[in-house]
């Protein structure tokens, strides 16, 4: 094989690898689109504030030290010792439980029946909130997360497939993150995990009902507040999933929400309401901007990658503007 | 209608608001950014900067018995926040300005030059501000980005004992007008030394470089140059060491070489190297100044973590050199309260030798400097540091050594004349010394 | 009831003939081989029963489907495919059977909306708006007024219709449709889902129409007894399929349609 | 009795049709412009010019904008930014290549260039709806910003790709450049931003507007009315974008002086639009400065009085001010989903009634 075809490969490759990722954050938007119908621009921040609170807790940092510093005059920082990481990762989801809560009971019982982009608009408001929420929390700077998954280059691919190459061409193996790898087992598992909870519990039956008709759910004693409390936990956790991953590959800091907008070509292309279309939709967006980048990018001058994926889910609109797996529109007089 | 008149009144009175320090005091207003997508870089030059002046009042009693204040006004790095926070701290007998960011820098520099209000950008904003004869009211001394390209150039050919010829450099540069900047400069290196020069952009926040790190592997380029910012810095350095890249080989600009840039890289960033304009660490006898007066009296500007990191460092420096160009201006003008075009003939006539420095307790911290009305851009010297990751501390590696001049001064003679020819300015009088 | 066929001698020439129509959506036939003809100045109705391919036949009419065979004849002339509102420039207004009124505007806009086909001032007068395009607005707003004293729906005038109650949204939806002043106006099932009285005014409202502005009307409606005192002649669906036309007498005395429909002869 | 309405008939149709049906309505806003025109322009001064009066008036005309494309005609849109970035280099480009030119044809001219290409993006409307629409409007706000930063045609080659705006005059007084007097700027704003407010008002309570608004209610309807949604959506998208594509030209020329794409027409600058015309109420003219107002004049409030006011640390108050702006949306859209608009109307309505409260 010549090293150009392999190349094209470790593009697909690693585009299939960057795609799981953009489909880690599209999951949390999926689930609650479908749930309630509510576009969820706040997903990003929420994944921040996740992977926020858990560093904080890991590293026993003390919540809101500078705000009670700024008031008090006090000096306190830290409690002296943090959590394991497994703890803290339970007590994260705790947290992100609460604050689903809070939300339903402060903010979304209110909006029931509201037009979706007024909806749209609160979770707009919401990230703004916890954006300055968790700041005040944890503090801005850039924190490390370290949960213990490996990273680096793999160097077994590497060597296997250094041979691969016709003989005399210099060439240097296959590259894939390790990171990438692990990251898509996880997302595997979180997919085939939220299948069987919506297949195989009651509360999952609950969901699909009330992600078919709302109304049609209450009318049979299902209770859309607490459905909201669970999607939204369940979309916490998500979003912490993606804060996990996404923070071990560049750090945990403000950026970090601004991946809502890598996984919003994703949305449109697999349709608002499906999970097998986030993650298609994800593998479609990874290698199709990393392929174009890889061919084309360079000759037009590159860093092409922001504007192609939503070019690219455009393109996909023009044939199917409900999205790939998304419901048909019947149009109706 | 009552309601709504008071609204106004409010709202009126609540945009009047602003801080009003007591007149007598030397004014430094800080436009800093704590907050959005750097807000964790502008967090540490704002603390230093600030943290500076509080030792100047809390030791010396001020700037030559005046106090001085450093009002901070936040901007979050946007352009537009920027211009409102210059308008509301201007009045207030504003000395000078660091906008702190190269997009404010550009709205400023017709607007200060207008107000005759000094801009001080240092290590950023428009390069061929440099020229004093063109721009005379901003500063950007002690170095600009085209010197940090020079001597990234200048170090990878030391390295190669010499001779860069057929080599490949690659510049990952962040999409924006400031990651443009060291292009020119180092085409035109790339001409006289004979390499080889690529260059890959990366879009604005630079979460996902898979693309332009893949692109490096595969071409295997000897060194690669960075001017990155924000989270692009910490992925660069990741993907950086997950492709294996030779650390060594790989030298970004000063904005790309902080704890924050390479900590999150772990293990993997032992070995990349920076530029810098300024010494790195704590080992300098100010800090202990600092401890005493500043952070254990508990006046620090921040939680006091940041002390003696890279950009804790350089805000501090900047405090100091618009300390002195204040202390200058005030012996200039044989007067304590200065105004703030005074305050420019003091930058404008800045001299701090060795000497000096080591008065100030910081000896070999930074080059000597000496800023002439032709050239407000100071020697352009820079240094290289280098990150050792287990001891997670950034060592100078190199001299201050000078950049490629030549090259330099054509570019900015060329890029100013070109400002000063669209603006119609004519270039102000050198001669009167 | 002596008021059918009332206007027997006022119809004209044929103004709308359908030929052999048929429509189908993936496998499913909607319509199959359907032929009828409005002549000018009658109201014609369409009955059949749930699913019979009324609302469809409407549609086509309308340009909101498009038949795979047969043609459309309007005013003499064969129709090619065209849109919606191409159809509706020609003359053709509607209502639909589910009210579809923009709810974010008044009552006094949705009628004004109607008249959308007749107003003609550019953008640029637009935006300048003193001078013709204010004209234009008060000309085409004396003959909305006129429409909103005919329907008496004066006091709702700036009322955002999404408020109103059903009957007087369906009332609205009668004035946009008639606000085009259109050569044919098709109206789908108007009378659904309203009381007796409501009912008995929509039904002046739908003869008045016609003696006064001398509106054709090509009608859809469920409740047999207003279909036959109503209409001049009458088509009859089924299925898809076409079962009888004529005066409702024949009708309503044709066998297929008693076995089809009706079920049992209707006496009135 | 504060405020009537009762006793003011009408007795033309024309009458019953102008902007402000209510006398005291009309002097309101007629003592507004009076004040605007004759008053302000003699007491400004450099801050309230930069922080506060400009950017509300150029982000009042993006907010008109974006109102007739979001409010009225029911396209959201989130490539407010790349417009505005469009409307910023053609403006850029016309200055420098014409110096002569009267800043108010380089303004305008430039709203038309980026109607223009508004209309090319606007054309996937027509087969997409919704939320899908809005995430592939935002292909053209990057595709436009990626254009400007990468092709060096469009900031004439300059080193860094930042355009600075060279002082330009109207009927000689400069109102672009550092020399450019305050009232200048500011009237010259005032007059763009009033002028074509009415000339908004006008289009959408015309044959246009209903358009609009008749897709927007129920395009399936509208179209069998008679409505040509080619026509009304690309209408919609141009003249939206004509308003945005203006006001692009007014932030870079006049208010910020220069520009980079990536940081001034930046993602958050579409959220930032979107937001006001929301919060502001969506449809209404009224809202447009009111969302407008809101998100421009209450940060500046709000970090004057907690950094000026109470001398708390500035990235405190700049935390705490994303938590407030956050909540306070949550809380505006809980209390009043349709806007600042529609609250002045009930507030109207409430002082109408006082002291009664039925």
């Amino acid at each position: 094989m010549s090293p150009d075809f392999l190349n094209v490969i470790e593009v697909i490759l690693n585009g299939l690898m960057a795609g799981i990722m953009y489909s880690l954050v599209a999951l949390g938007f999926v689930l609650i689109f479908k749930a309630s119908g509510i576009f969820n621009y706040a997903q990003g921040v929420m994944a921040l504030f996740a992977a926020l609170t858990l560093v904080g807790f890991q590293t026993g940092q003390v919540p809101f030290a500078h705000l009670i510093n700024a008031t008090f005059g006090t000096d306190v920082h830290h409690w002296g010792s943090g959590m394991n990481t497994f703890l803290a990762i339970l007590c994260t989801m705790a947290v992100m439980i609460l604050f689903a809560w809070l939300l339903e009971r402060i903010v979304l019982r209110h909006m029931v029946n509201q037009a979706p982009i007024i909806l749209f608009m609160t979770t707009i408001g919401l990230a703004y909130f916890m954006e300055g929420f968790g700041d005040l929390m944890w503090g801005a700077d850039i924190k490390n997360m370290d949960v213990g998954l490996p990273s680096g280059g793999s160097f077994w691919l590497e060597d296997v497939t250094k041979g691969w190459a016709s003989e005399g061409s210099e060439y240097y193996g296959m590259y894939i993150d390790v990171l990438d790898v692990w990251a898509a087992g996880i997302a595997i598992l979180l997919v085939i995990s939220l299948t069987l909870f919506s297949q195989y519990t009651k509360t999952g039956r609950a969901l699909r009902a009330v992600a078919d008709d709302h109304q049609a759910a209450m009318t049979v004693g299902i209770s859309l507040r607490s459905i909201w409390i669970i999607v939204w936990s369940i979309a916490g956790f998500v979003a912490l999933v993606a804060g996990i991953m996404w923070g071990s590959k560049s750090g945990v800091q403000f950026s970090l929400s601004l991946i809502a907008l890598k996984a919003l070509p994703v949305l449109i292309l697999g349709g608002f309401t499906s999970i097998p279309g986030a993650i298609i939709g994800g593998l479609i967006i990874g290698i199709g901007e990393k392929l174009f980048e890889y061919s084309l990018g360079g000759m037009i001058g590159g860093a092409t990658e922001n504007w192609f994926a939503y070019v690219l889910a455009l393109a996909f609109l023009m044939f199917r503007p409900q999205g790939l797996f998304g419901e048909k529109i019947i149009e109706r007089v | 209608m009552k309601l709504k008149t008071l609204t106004a009144a409010v709202v009126a009175a609540g945009l009047l608001v602003t801080s009003v320090p007591a007149l007598a005091d030397l004014n430094f207003p800080m436009l800093s950014y704590r907050t959005g997508a750097y807000g964790a870089n502008g967090a540490q030059f704002a603390d230093g900067y600030a943290d500076y002046f509080t030792l100047l009042n809390e030791r010396d009693g001020g700037i030559g018995g005046v106090k001085a204040v450093t009002p901070e006004c936040e901007t979050g790095y946007k352009t537009d926040k920027g211009v409102e926070c210059y308008e509301s701290t201007k009045g207030d007998g504003a000395l000078v300005y660091q906008p702190l960011s190269t997009g404010i820098t550009y709205q400023l520099i017709p607007k200060v030059t207008q107000d005759n209000i000094p801009m001080h950008t240092m290590g950023y904003g428009r390069t061929s501000a440099a020229n004093g004869k063109v721009f005379s009211n901003v500063f950007n001394y002690p170095a600009n980005y085209w010197d940090a390209a020079s001597v990234i150039v200048k170090h990878l050919s030391d390295v190669e004992k010499g001779d860069l010829k057929g080599k490949k450099i690659t510049l990952v540069y962040h999409n924006s007008a400031y990651g443009k900047e060291p292009i020119r400069t180092l085409e035109e290196l790339s001409k006289k030394h004979g390499f080889e020069l690529k260059l890959l952009p990366v879009d604005h926040p630079g979460q996902e470089q898979k693309s332009q790190w893949l692109q490096i592997r595969r071409e295997r380029p000897d060194f690669v140059i960075m001017y990155g910012w924000g989270v692009m810095n910490q992925v660069a350095i990741k993907e950086a060491a997950n492709i294996r890249f030779p650390m060594e080989n790989f030298v970004g600009v000063w904005w790309s070489g902080s704890e924050n840039d390479v900590i999150p890289a772990g293990e993997g960033a032992n070995g990349y190297k920076a530029v810098t304009f300024h010494g790195v660490g704590a080992d300098y006898p100010i800090f202990k100044d600092i401890a005493k007066h500043v952070k254990d009296a508990g006046k620090a500007a921040g939680d006091g973590s940041n002390i003696g990191k890279v950009l804790y460092n350089r805000g501090m420096y900047a405090a100091l050199l618009a300390a002195e160009a204040a202390a200058t201006a005030q012996k200039m003008h044989d007067t304590k309260d200065i105004t703030s075009a005074q305050m420019r003939d003091g930058m404008e006539n800045l001299k701090i030798d060795e000497a000096r420095m080591t008065e100030l307790g910081l000896p070999g911290f930074g080059p000597e400097i000496n800023v002439t009305c032709e050239n407000h851009g100071g020697p352009g010297l820079a240094a290289i540091q280098q990150w050792d990751a287990k001891a997670e501390q950034w060592k100078l590696i190199t001299e201050f050594v000078e950049s490629d001049r030549e090259i330099i001064d054509a570019l900015i003679a060329e890029d100013s004349a070109a400002y000063a020819k669209e603006n119609k300015i004519e270039d102000q009088d050198c001669s009167k010394g | 009831m002596s008021e059918s066929n009332n206007n027997a001698g006022r119809t004209g020439e044929t103004l709308l003939e359908t030929k052999n129509i048929t429509l189908s959506f993936g496998g499913v036939k909607a319509l199959t081989d359907i032929s009828f003809d409005v002549k000018e100045g009658e109201i014609r109705a369409i009955i059949g029963p749930n699913g019979a391919g009324k609302s469809s036949m409407l549609n086509v009419i309308s340009g909101f489907y498009h038949p795979q065979q047969g043609e459309v004849w309007f005013r003499g002339e064969k129709r090619g495919p065209m849109k919606p509102y191409e159809v509706a420039r020609q003359g053709v207004a509607r209502t639909f059977q589910n009210i579809a009124l923009f709810k974010g505007m008044s009552t006094l806009d949705n009628l004004m909306t109607g008249r959308m086909t007749k107003m003609h001032t550019n953008i640029f007068w637009q935006a300048i708006w003193k001078g013709p395009a204010e004209r234009e607005e008060l000309e085409h707003r004396e003959r909305v007024e006129e429409i909103i004293d005919f329907l008496g729906i004066q006091s709702i005038r700036k009322t955002p219709v999404g408020r109103l109650p059903y009957g007087m949204q369906k009332r609205v939806e009668l004035g946009r449709a008639l606000a085009a002043d259109a050569k044919l106006l098709l109206l789908d099932e108007p009378m659904a889902g309203m009381n007796q009285e409501e009912k008995e005014d929509m039904c002046r409202f739908i003869l008045d129409m016609n003696d006064e502005f001398g509106t054709t009307i090509a009608l859809i409606e469920h409740d047999i007894g207003v279909v036959m005192d109503l209409s001049d002649r009458v088509v009859v669906l089924d299925y898809g399929c076409k079962l009888a036309d004529g005066v409702p007498d024949v009708v309503r005395n044709d066998q297929a349609v008693i076995d089809a429909y009706l079920g049992v002869s209707h006496e009135s | 009795m504060l405020y009537r309405e009762a006793g003011d008939f009408k007795t033309s149709y024309a009458a019953d049709q102008q902007t402000f049906p209510l006398k005291l309505d009309r002097w309101f806003v007629w003592g507004v412009l009076a004040f605007a025109f004759l008053v302000v322009p003699f007491f400004i001064n450099d801050y309230w010019e930069k922080s506060v009066l400009l950017p509300f008036l150029v982000w009042s005309m993006a907010a008109l904008g974006l109102n007739i494309l979001t409010g009225y005609c029911g396209q959201l849109s989130l490539g407010t930014g790349g417009f505005m970035a469009v409307g910023a280099y053609a403006s850029y480009k016309l200055m420098v290549a014409f110096p002569e030119l009267n800043m108010f044809v380089v303004v305008i001219t430039s709203g038309l260039i980026t109607a223009m290409v508004g209309i090319g993006f606007g054309l996937p409307s027509l087969r997409i709806k919704g939320f899908y629409l809005a995430v592939a409007t935002l292909a053209a706000q990057f595709f436009l910003v990626w254009l400007f930063n990468k092709v060096p045609w469009f900031y004439n080659y300059s080193a860094s790709g930042q355009i600075s705006a060279p002082e330009r005059t109207v009927f000689g007084v400069a109102v672009t450049g550092a020399a450019a007097p305050s009232w200048a700027t500011y009237l010259f704003c005032l007059v763009l931003v009033v002028v074509f407010a009415y000339v908004a008002r006008n289009l959408t309570r015309g044959r246009l507007g209903r358009s609009w608004m008749a897709i927007r209610d129920m395009d399936i309807a509208a179209e069998i009315i008679g409505v040509s949604p080619l026509k009304a959506k690309l209408s919609a998208f141009a003249i939206s974008s004509f308003y945005i594509g203006m006001s692009g030209a007014m932030l870079f020329a006049v208010y910020l002086g220069s520009a980079e794409p990536t940081e001034a027409f930046g993602i958050d600058k579409s959220f930032l639009v979107l937001f006001m015309v929301i919060v502001g109420g969506l449809g209404s003219i009224l809202g447009s400065f009111l969302g407008a107002a809101f998100l421009i004049l209450f940060p500046v409030l709000m970090k004057n009085i907690m950094v000026g006011g109470f001398g708390w640390p500035a990235d405190l108050a700049a935390h705490l001010e994303l938590v407030f702006i956050g909540g306070l949306i949550m809380l505006f859209l809980v209390v009043e989903p349709h806007g600042l608009a529609q609250f002045w109307r009930i507030t109207k309505e409430k002082l109408r009634l006082w002291p009664f409260p039925h």
